[in-house]
């Protein structure tokens, strides 16, 4: 039972960040792909940190994963808003300077 | 079986794919970029093969550190010739084709021979199993390290040291590039700090003294340290400073220092060099390390002997 | 723990505590520590070399820990002979480096503590009987010339820096391929593996190419002729006489030692490459424009000769190569000591400024023709008795190509030595050079010129450094 | 079977690295090509010596750890030695007598018309 429940949050995690993925090559601009990596590729590492706890059963690994899953959330964010902001002010100097 | 072997060629081929694009891409960041994916992919392949201290090491300073030094040179290299930084890409010529796939087919054969020989396990590596528990430790390649072939370790302390005398000779005469990039001056990136700082710190702290009994130790926790301190650099919560200052060269010292104590200590009190002190004398020697390794990291990456409190 | 083990430690500790000591003061009194250093180690040799002589071979366990387990030091005649050249010539180089490297040139705080990591990183290459710490130890050393190279900060030692750099890290690439290899076989990385019946060749091969690159030796050479003549005088000095050598060293301890029995057709091919590396090194030196340069492929040449060792494994063989190392080490330091001098006086040491040069610097002019005569051969130097063990190994073994080898050899360093000692002696100086740079203090000139005298001197009364050498190596049966 | 597999990719990854450092004149370049190969070294050192009861031997894992520390610190050190030449000699190439701006031109023309300028 446990491990059917895993292999759903499993076969989940992998398709959200399948899905960031496909985003990141499909979308036209710089800020689109930054939206499909962070939402998605966050969502999917946590189903997958949640599926292998499941399989893993202790409580002490459980919490490792998750402060992991915190850890990646934070550097996600904080380099997607860098290179957000990174760009657009290239924009900007392009769009005057052009 | 078969499952385990797919993933095998699975890792196997993204690694040597990453390769490619770091060996034959055309930019040089680009090639940077995927040299650090190709550290991080080099790591998984360390805990596939079993060998986790190699992918802390491998993750932290294979592809941390080894990436930021590189990225910092590059930006140095911008900063002085922006045309000329990367003028040339690659000019793939057949000869250079050829002589790579000859020393990959070398490779391979001697590779592949040297599995069939027959396969007695070394019998270092079983000596080493043998007389682990009399040295009370849990982690073998800590003792490998430390104990039996403790004084390889002193020398590659040494080469760490001398790597930043050897860059102090350039860089006392180059101007300086600040290695804080606009941008980090943000609240955003202040709460990083605030909340990478001490975890990192404690991470450090962590793998410094689990290391004598499971994957950890001075390497691993000191580039941790120096990936926090790489950080601090381009926050400009810390600047370069180019008055070199006593404290920052007694850092820089201390772990050799500690290490050639572990040697003579022993010969004082008529014993051989280098005998077992105990477990209280590894712990002391990998925290010194630990500090030793953290600053001559971050300091090859800021350019300059000793840093200095930012403004914010 | 014996004595003479506890001088072993102090050989390599004694310099490591001084660059550490180095580090930690201020830049500007950097080089009083380093002074004090540099004359202590030395004053080891002796007693080490009584020990040496009472007992054949020093050998020391660190930890306890016996071989393949620990790592293990020896010290027998061969790396006492280049310890005594790595200890003559630094304390020959420390006036130069002195006058050159004075406390108000930016680079002075670097250079002395790197001075002492050169000389920690010798030393223990040359003690080491470990092959993994061996390339530890080598790494140290090349690292630190790298880095002493490029204190010169001219765009041609910069460059040269970074090929020997990129190079060295080639060959200890294939270095640790083969000693990998060989720890897969035999399950021990100790240099002397009893009881094993035969090495992989793939393994013997990739470390002794391995080995050729940091040596230096003919057809990986290419490093090395800009390292040495772009290096600050001291550097190239304390490079030409020992830093190959430590290298090459380990290059026979691995033959002799921990190959078991290395196949004869490896030896005669090694020796062809040696034959190959003085025909080439000769006529190199002979058309070289700059003084240092014919000096730099001077030791190409001569580092050929020695390859000669390996077909003609002999204990004569092997104490005239011992010997040859002693007096080449001495006499290639003092010329290229003199040469920093010509260069800091004339401002470049291009061929076209000898002439005159021994009415300007006489005392210059006499090292470069003392050392010549060494490099040659001739009968009273050192040079001649290395020569002649070699000849007479050549003719117990029978072997002809090697004897008109070895002739032809002192014949070809003649040329490039008397083509410089021609310029420089019997043209009259045709046109005085523009101006004159003021002249480095006499003890500089006056230190390589000992140098060069003990070369010579040592040639008339060989026999306690030739009967050391007796001992031979436990891969050469007396 | 597995350190099959892993010995083939080392030896790719070898190739690929003699191939980078033959390609490019540039110092960086050569730089990364050899650190490619260092982690293809590491990667036969640890996969060829036999295990010991499933895990790897302890020795051999101890050489990589070293040799990880010995080529971070060759290569920062390499770093600063080429930013300082790139100064100094207006171009990063070992070959003083070859001027890459020469060398490259005919690269850097098809490298700047393929790359829309907005590479970095």
């Amino acid at each position: 039972m446990i491990d059917a429940l895993a292999l759903a949050f499993l076969l989940s995690g992998c398709f959200f960040i399948f899905a960031g993925t496909v985003g990141m090559l499909r979308l036209p601009d710089v800020y689109c792909r930054l939206h499909a990596l962070t939402k998605a590729d966050n969502l999917g590492l946590l189903l997958i940190c949640v599926s292998l706890s499941l399989l893993d059963g202790r409580v002490r690994i459980a919490l490792l994963l998750l402060l992991i899953w915190l850890l990646a959330l934070l550097a996600s964010t904080v380099s997607a808003h860098l290179i957000a902001r990174h760009s657009r002010a290239r924009q900007a100097s392009e769009g005057d300077g052009g | 079986m078969s499952a385990q072997l797919i993933v095998d060629v699975l890792l196997g081929l993204i690694l040597v794919g990453l390769a490619a694009q770091v060996a034959i891409g055309q930019h040089l960041f680009r090639a940077i970029v995927f040299y650090v994916a190709f550290g991080l992919a080099m790591a998984v392949i360390w805990a596939r093969l079993g060998a986790p201290d190699l992918a802390l090491a491998d993750a932290a300073i294979g592809a941390g550190l080894t990436g930021a030094l590189m990225m910092v040179a590059f930006r140095r290299l911008v900063e002085i010739d922006p045309k000329q930084a990367q003028a040339q890409g690659t000019r793939s010529s057949t000869l250079a084709v050829l002589i790579g796939v000859l020393a990959a087919g070398m490779v391979a054969t001697i590779g592949l021979t040297a599995l069939t020989l027959e396969h007695q396990p070394g019998h270092a590596g079983l000596q080493v199993m043998a007389a682990l528990d009399d040295t009370g430790l849990g982690n073998p390649i800590t003792g490998v390290l430390l104990v039996f072939r403790g004084f390889d370790t002193l020398i590659e302390m040494t080469v760490l040291l001398t790597a930043f005398v050897g860059s102090r000779v350039m860089t006392n005469r180059s101007r300086l590039y600040v290695a804080t990039i606009a941008g980090f001056q943000l609240p955003l990136v202040r709460t990083l700090v605030a909340v990478i700082l001490p975890l990192a710190a404690l991470i450090a702290m962590h793998l410094l003294w689990i290391g004598s009994d499971q994957p950890g130790g001075a390497f691993q926790a000191g580039s941790v340290l120096a990936g926090a301190g790489v950080l601090l650099l381009l926050t400009g919560t810390l600047l370069p400073a180019s008055k070199s200052r006593a404290l920052v060269r007694l850092a820089l010292v201390a772990g050799v220092a500690s290490l050639c104590a572990l040697v003579l200590a022993p010969m004082l009190r008529g014993e051989v060099a280098m005998a077992y002190l105990g477990r209280g004398s590894l712990l002391f020697a990998e925290a010194l390390m630990m500090v030793s390794i953290a600053t001559s990291l971050t300091l090859l990456f800021a350019g300059r002997p000793s840093l200095k409190l930012g403004r914010s | 723990m014996t004595p003479a083990a506890q001088l072993l430690i102090g050989v390599v500790f004694v310099p490591l505590l001084t660059a550490l000591v180095a580090v930690l003061l201020p830049p500007r009194r950097r080089r009083w520590a380093v002074l004090l250093g540099g004359l202590a180690w030395p004053c080891l040799l002796v007693p080490l070399s009584l020990a040496v002589a009472r007992e054949g071979t020093v050998t020391m366990v660190f930890g306890g820990w016996t071989p393949p387990l620990g790592i293990g030091w020896r010290l027998d005649a061969l790396a006492l002979v280049v310890l005594w050249v790595h200890a003559l010539a630094g304390i020959a180089a420390l006036p130069s480096a002195w006058q050159r490297f004075d406390p108000d040139v930016p680079e002075s705080g670097p250079f002395w503590s790197l001075w002492m990591i050169l000389a920690t990183g010798i030393n223990l290459a040359l003690l080491a009987a470990d092959l993994f710490n061996l390339y530890v130890a080598l790494e140290l050393t090349t690292l630190a010339a790298v880095a002493l190279i490029a204190t010169d900060d001219g765009i041609a030692a910069l460059a040269a820096a970074m090929r020997y750099l990129l190079l060295a890290v080639l060959g200890s690439l294939l270095y640790v391929l083969g000693v990998g290899l060989v720890y897969a076989q035999t399950g021990s990385l100790a240099m002397q593996q009893p009881g094993i019946d035969e090495l992989n060749n793939v393994a013997l091969v990739l470390m002794l190419t391995g080995l050729m690159v940091k040596a230096a030796i003919f057809p990986l050479h290419v490093w090395l002729p800009h390292a040495y003549s772009n290096a600050p005088g001291p550097v190239a000095a304390i490079m030409a006489a020992v830093v190959g050598k430590a290298a090459l060293v380990a290059f026979w301890r691995i033959w002799f030692e921990t190959a078991v029995a290395p196949p004869a057709l490896l030896a005669d091919f090694l020796g062809l490459v040696g034959a190959a590396a003085i025909v080439y090194g000769a006529i190199a030196a002979y058309l070289q424009p700059r003084l240092k340069m014919v000096i730099a492929y001077s030791s190409v040449s001569q580092f050929g000769f020695l390859l000669l060792l390996l077909p003609l494994a002999s204990q004569q063989a092997f104490q005239g190569a011992g010997f040859h190392v002693l007096t080449h080490g001495l006499a290639k330091a003092s010329m290229f000591l003199a040469a920093a001098n010509i260069v800091t006086v004339l401002g470049s040491d291009s061929i076209r400024h000898l002439p005159g040069l021994d009415k300007r610097m006489p005392l210059e002019a006499f090292t470069l023709a003392l050392a010549g005569v060494t490099l040659i051969g001739l009968p009273p130097s050192g040079g001649f008795t290395g020569k002649w063990m070699l000849l007479s190994a050549a003719w117990e073994a029978g072997g002809w190509f090697w004897l008109v080898l070895i002739v032809a050899s002192g014949l070809m360093s003649a040329a490039y030595v008397f083509r410089i000692l021609a310029l420089t002696c019997f043209h009259p100086a045709r046109r005085a050079v523009h101006q004159l740079h003021p002249r480095p203090p006499g003890i500089t000139s006056l230190a390589a010129l000992i140098l060069a005298l003990l070369a010579v001197v040592i040639g008339l009364y060989p026999h306690p450094v030739l009967d050391l050498l007796g001992a031979g190596m436990p891969g050469i049966s007396p | 079977m597995t350190s099959a597999v892993f010995v083939l990719v080392a030896a790719a990854i070898f190739g690929l690295g003699v191939h980078g450092l033959l390609v490019s004149a540039h110092i960086m370049r050569k730089l990364l090509a050899l650190n490619l190969m260092l982690s293809a070294l590491f990667l036969l050192l640890i996969v060829v010596p036999a295990t010991i009861d499933g895990r790897p031997d302890p020795v051999p894992q101890a050489l990589v750890l070293t040799g990880i520390v010995i080529a971070v610190s060759t290569t920062a050190f390499a770093l600063a030695l080429m930013v300082r030449l790139f100064g100094k000699q207006g171009h990063a190439s070992i070959h003083p007598d070859i001027d890459p701006r020469l060398l490259g031109r005919k690269a850097a023309r098809k490298g700047q018309d393929r790359a829309s300028g907005d590479d970095r």
